[in-house]
């Protein structure tokens, strides 16, 4: 196994990915740019190096300074984490020719996969179906239009590279499509550096159903099952869950199977996902592979039990798979929640700023992958992300519950962030029902505004801050007084 | 004593019996409320309210408090404070709807005006990027642009005006 | 289900039953003494009603004060956690006879195990092994003396009532017994309210280990499988784990066959646990039944993936079991450390006071069931638990890494804990290689002091700590500032 | 600068070079690191250490600064404040073998002695109870009790002598 790896990442994921390197024994690198100096990520690793400015391309995308990183520190292996450099075949390469284990499969698979149009030819010849488009990447703006005009609207533009719901743009008329095909390419070009775009048809009522796929060097390769990633907004997923609500347990055999000979057909290795749209019909169609670590990795985590990142670092370092695909059995249901920085009164626009109180929620079956803490900085130049809320209970209503109990609890000051949205979206009707399809927050939660149910428990509370003052000292109970405090013969508590 | 405060649009007097050093009794129209109160810390502050208990989380920004119960945002304001603050010449909330002025701090990725422009509303002026998501900031009304404050690449905050337009239906 | 329950408890275990009942949507009654009037369960649950002075006996033991704090808020059942009134077979008649449910077995059946001689008589004629010693309690010195040499040294004496080690001695040689008596009764009569004793054989060299049951009220009992809590210090557990180390698929199928008919036999109904010996031979004894939910309960909800609490709450509230036997599978291996406000430098002496700061850990197969917060009191008149850290792994050796990587993370500071000992105690050859008898701590551990090799990390925060004094503004990374800060610009951070 | 540190009974002089706003240099015998720190809190100091990152968590007593690094605690005392505390008759660490005091808060449960009697070495004196833990004081050496200060059932603090005791060995 390795001594020591370097995270070529930030936040959540790179702390993620820490916490199992501490478990193993395996010494951490992280890298900061100077936005993230203090970052959480930089004290929680073992090492910590700059790479440079805040801006992306400087720093978390600075191939050149993150390998010399690693050079610098004698990392044998580097982890991407998500974003980033995740599925930057240059990169891999990079590692590949400097003799660093880049943990991920080979930069020829990533740029493969990372070429949708690529990938989706290997999936024809594999036999798994696709969705319905183009395959060719597209520049000129009058086969744009032609295209749509061929699939009918709506249509998606998506970036050929990437991910994360950036460079993705649906468009519902050919007024809006060159425009809208502009800002996904820039928007393409400012996140993965590459500003290609291909169209693909848009399915209004479909979800959004992937597998985890799971492959080492010997040929081996198992599926955890599926995430079930409908509820998205801006083409970015909110809310993750597994098991599907939608899956029959024929579906899931049939998906899964599909989703291992994907991987095959890809030549792929370590963690990935392969990605399907279902329609209302139960046809399913392979939409991408993302080769990497998915943000909504831990749902299959705490229903299988398994470690995914434990498995990538094994992986990676040669050895085999430790399961058979008859020993991967899913036990209930678990739920993720991401909480970004964002403010859902106003569009969710995000809300960079300082985290001035944080309080994590706690208690069985509750998980927190956190990448900030009390007095942190969010800064204005990464992803929103702050963490992800992730639940596990023995049945879909009962994960629902713990949620809610969760959020409720969760208390972070300083940044706006949308847990009292999502507990009313999880409270929902068609949510609870298993009704969720991607258009899910469109058709059901677009002109969302908090209820005013609790105002007058605020207004009582912002009087009761009044009247005693923060810098004074706290009210404590003393364990040494047996007189009752003013608190309580005051006779407001009850009895 | 009596507080005004607003929480989105809606202002609510509340009339507060102070009872003792950690107890209030409080009425709101026809609703009446027995508070006591303790401090856990500098952010926390347990509540029991008519025999119920709960928590609330509270920070102080400009001119108001944002307290968290139960998982849910309240913006409480005094509306007091509020309405000195407006008549005394600051910045009243409407302002950033006549402005063009980022919701958040954010860095401009795009200019699409220049100074002499001439400009209807709604028209896109400058598109600015926060945490990788781009928003196009529009004309809040028909005019010619008289300048263009920043440039390409600027970190700019909420409250900075970013162009001038002079209002010319 | 319950509308409203009241919690008779006080710390981390009233905090447990709270988190539950949240997620079912049952409303909660805390109760507290003087000493508790800021303490976490009273802060988490929906009311609140004083119930007496700090003393045990005035108000957690109190059976009027609750009973009428439960009719005054009209709570319909009342959860009595462990200890205290929990297996106090007169509070549950009174509640029987107030017509509030008691969330346990049946006042009888807590009366009949509660009194262990009686539970020793129903097992033997249930078929169930006992442990060699007295079948009544004893208050004659001479009558101790003469049944101590009958059984041979060592003998344990053990207070008929009670449970979670106290009341009991070890005793060695004749010279120590009636004192030890005497103290043993004497702690039982504080704990418990009741000071018979009895005396039974004692192994050096054994395991403890006992069997979780759940019984519904129409007559379906089924096993959890077992727990390991063999690591004990003066009779009380500090570590507990499931799977055992040393039972073989074979005897562990034979005890939870024998679990089941003690628990039948005992005409069991609710959550319990029956308790064995286990001997270098692999003999297993039936050493008591425990009427109630045990601390150690979260190993075996982390490897069932079954909640416990929910449970106790089904069957109180007149459900029928949702599972059979077959379908209880336990998955990975889960390890429990209780957190105590002690000092292992100080031979484990409590240590109450104000807890000046707090962080838990957190992460993947991380849980911490806590009763404290930063700046809460610890009194000194209740047990030292603060909280149990429980974590879940694939295997025995992936979780008690979890557990080294868990307890480096958990801060407190204002109290002592034994963070430091725990961890040189469970990467320990023995411990490691599942050789951890009841003699454990004894053997391996009776001087324990911390190492020295953290030190001179120790001096130079000291330092640190005087060159950035704390009251002064903290130091925060600005993330609108791209200019580096001191911080790094001082050239220390690596590169 | 120099800074004379006890831990356990170890005291080390670490000679300290300040280098920076955050950052120093110190020696003890052959050892040297090259340090830089940021204050996260009032309680976390972020450290680094001859380019290896560790997180320690600090508190403050009498005399001393508790400290906790990767789930170990330390007490680390400054030698040369503890020197002048002993020699201005403060109370010193030794006096609690020399005395009848409860090493916690804890409560007297049984008093064993009364004025007058004669005493051993090691015999039981009082017995306390902490958290529901007994604990029995003994006498620190032979004498003859000449007052007993507490009641059963009173509360005791570490430093308070319950029994003296007159040397009479």
């Amino acid at each position: 196994m390795f001594k020591k790896i370097l995270v070529a990442n930030r936040g959540e994921i790179a702390l993620r990915v820490i916490s199992t390197c501490r478990e193993m024994g395996i010494e951490t690198v992280a890298v900061y740019s100077d936005a993230d100096v203090l970052a959480a990520h930089v004290l929680a690793a073992d090492h910590a190096v700059r790479i440079g400015p805040p801006e992306p391309n400087l720093s978390y995308l600075n191939l050149d300074a993150i390998i010399e990183a690693a050079k610098a520190t004698n990392a044998q292996a580097i982890h991407p984490g998500y974003g980033f450099l995740s599925e930057n075949p240059e990169f891999a390469s990079r590692c590949e020719d400097e003799g660093i284990i880049f943990i991920g499969p080979s930069s020829r698979v990533i740029h493969e996969m990372g070429d949708k149009i690529t990938a989706r030819k290997i999936m024809v010849r594999a036999g798994v179906p696709v969705t319905p488009g183009l395959t060719t990447a597209i520049t000129d703006p009058a086969a744009l239009l032609k295209e749509a005009e061929t699939l009918g609207y709506p249509v998606l533009i998506k970036a050929t590279a990437g991910g994360g719901g950036k460079g993705i743009r649906r468009v519902d008329s050919p007024s809006d499509l060159v425009e809208a095909g502009q800002a996904a390419s820039r928007e393409a070009l400012g996140a993965f550096g590459n500003g290609d775009i291909y169209i693909e048809k848009f399915f209004t009522r479909a979800r959004h159903i992937e597998f985890q796929v799971l492959a080492d060097n010997f040929g081996n390769t198992l599926h955890l099952f599926e995430r079930e990633c409908s509820v998205q907004r801006r083409h970015q997923k909110i809310i993750e869950e597994t098991p599907s609500t939608c899956l029959t347990p024929d579906l899931r055999q049939e998906m899964g199977k599909a989703a291992v000979a994907a991987a095959k057909a890809a030549d792929y290795t370590n963690a990935g996902t392969v990605e399907f749209l279902v329609d209302e019909d139960n046809n399913f169609y392979f939409l991408e592979m993302n080769t990497r670590l998915q943000v909504e990795h831990p749902v299959t985590e705490m229903t299988t039990g398994i470690d995914l990142v434990r498995q990538q670092l094994l992986i990676a370092a040669g050895n085999p798979l430790e399961y058979s695909q008859e020993e991967i059995i899913p036990r209930g249901h678990s739920i993720e929640c991401r909480i970004y920085a964002e403010d859902p009164e106003k569009a969710f626009f995000p809300c960079p700023g300082r985290i001035e109180f944080m309080e994590e929620p706690t208690g069985p079956g509750i998980r927190n992958d956190c990448g900030v803490y009390s007095g942190a900085e969010v800064p204005v130049e990464y992803d929103p992300i702050l963490s992800k809320l992730v639940v596990h209970a023995e049945s879909r209503n009962l994960a629902i519950a713990k949620m809610v109990k969760a959020l409720k609890e969760y208390v972070i000051l300083g940044v706006r962030t949308p847990t009292d949205f999502l507990m009313d979206l999880l409270r929902s009707d068609p949510f609870v029902q298993g009704e969720a399809f991607t258009n899910f927050i469109d058709q059901h939660f677009s002109d969302w505004q908090p209820g005013n149910t609790g105002d007058a428990m605020a207004r009582l509370a912002f009087i009761a801050d009044e009247l005693s003052p923060p810098k004074a000292a706290t009210v404590q109970a003393d364990a040494n007084n047996t007189v009752a405090t003013p608190f309580q013969t005051l006779g407001n508590w009850q009895l | 004593m009596e507080y005004n405060l607003t929480i989105n649009d809606r202002t609510d007097t509340v009339h507060v019996d102070i009872t003792g050093d950690n107890s209030f009794e409080a009425a709101v129209d026809q609703d009446e409320f027995e508070v006591s109160f303790a401090r856990i810390s500098d952010h926390k502050i347990a509540i029991q309210v008519n025999g119920q208990t709960f928590n609330a989380h509270v920070t102080r920004t400009d001119g108001a408090k944002v307290i968290m119960i139960d998982g849910r945002t309240f913006t409480v304001r005094d509306a007091d404070l509020a309405e000195q603050t407006k008549t005394s010449g600051g910045k009243g909330m409407a302002t950033a709807e006549t402005e063009v002025t980022p919701p958040m701090p954010a860095v401009v990725i795009l200019l699409a005006v220049a100074p002499g422009d001439r400009v209807e509303q709604g028209d896109p002026v400058v598109t600015v990027s926060a945490m990788k998501m781009e928003t196009t900031l529009t004309a809040p009304y028909a005019g010619v642009v008289t300048s263009v404050n920043v440039a390409e690449g600027d970190k700019v905050m909420p409250g900075q005006i970013l162009v001038d337009i002079e209002d010319q239906p």
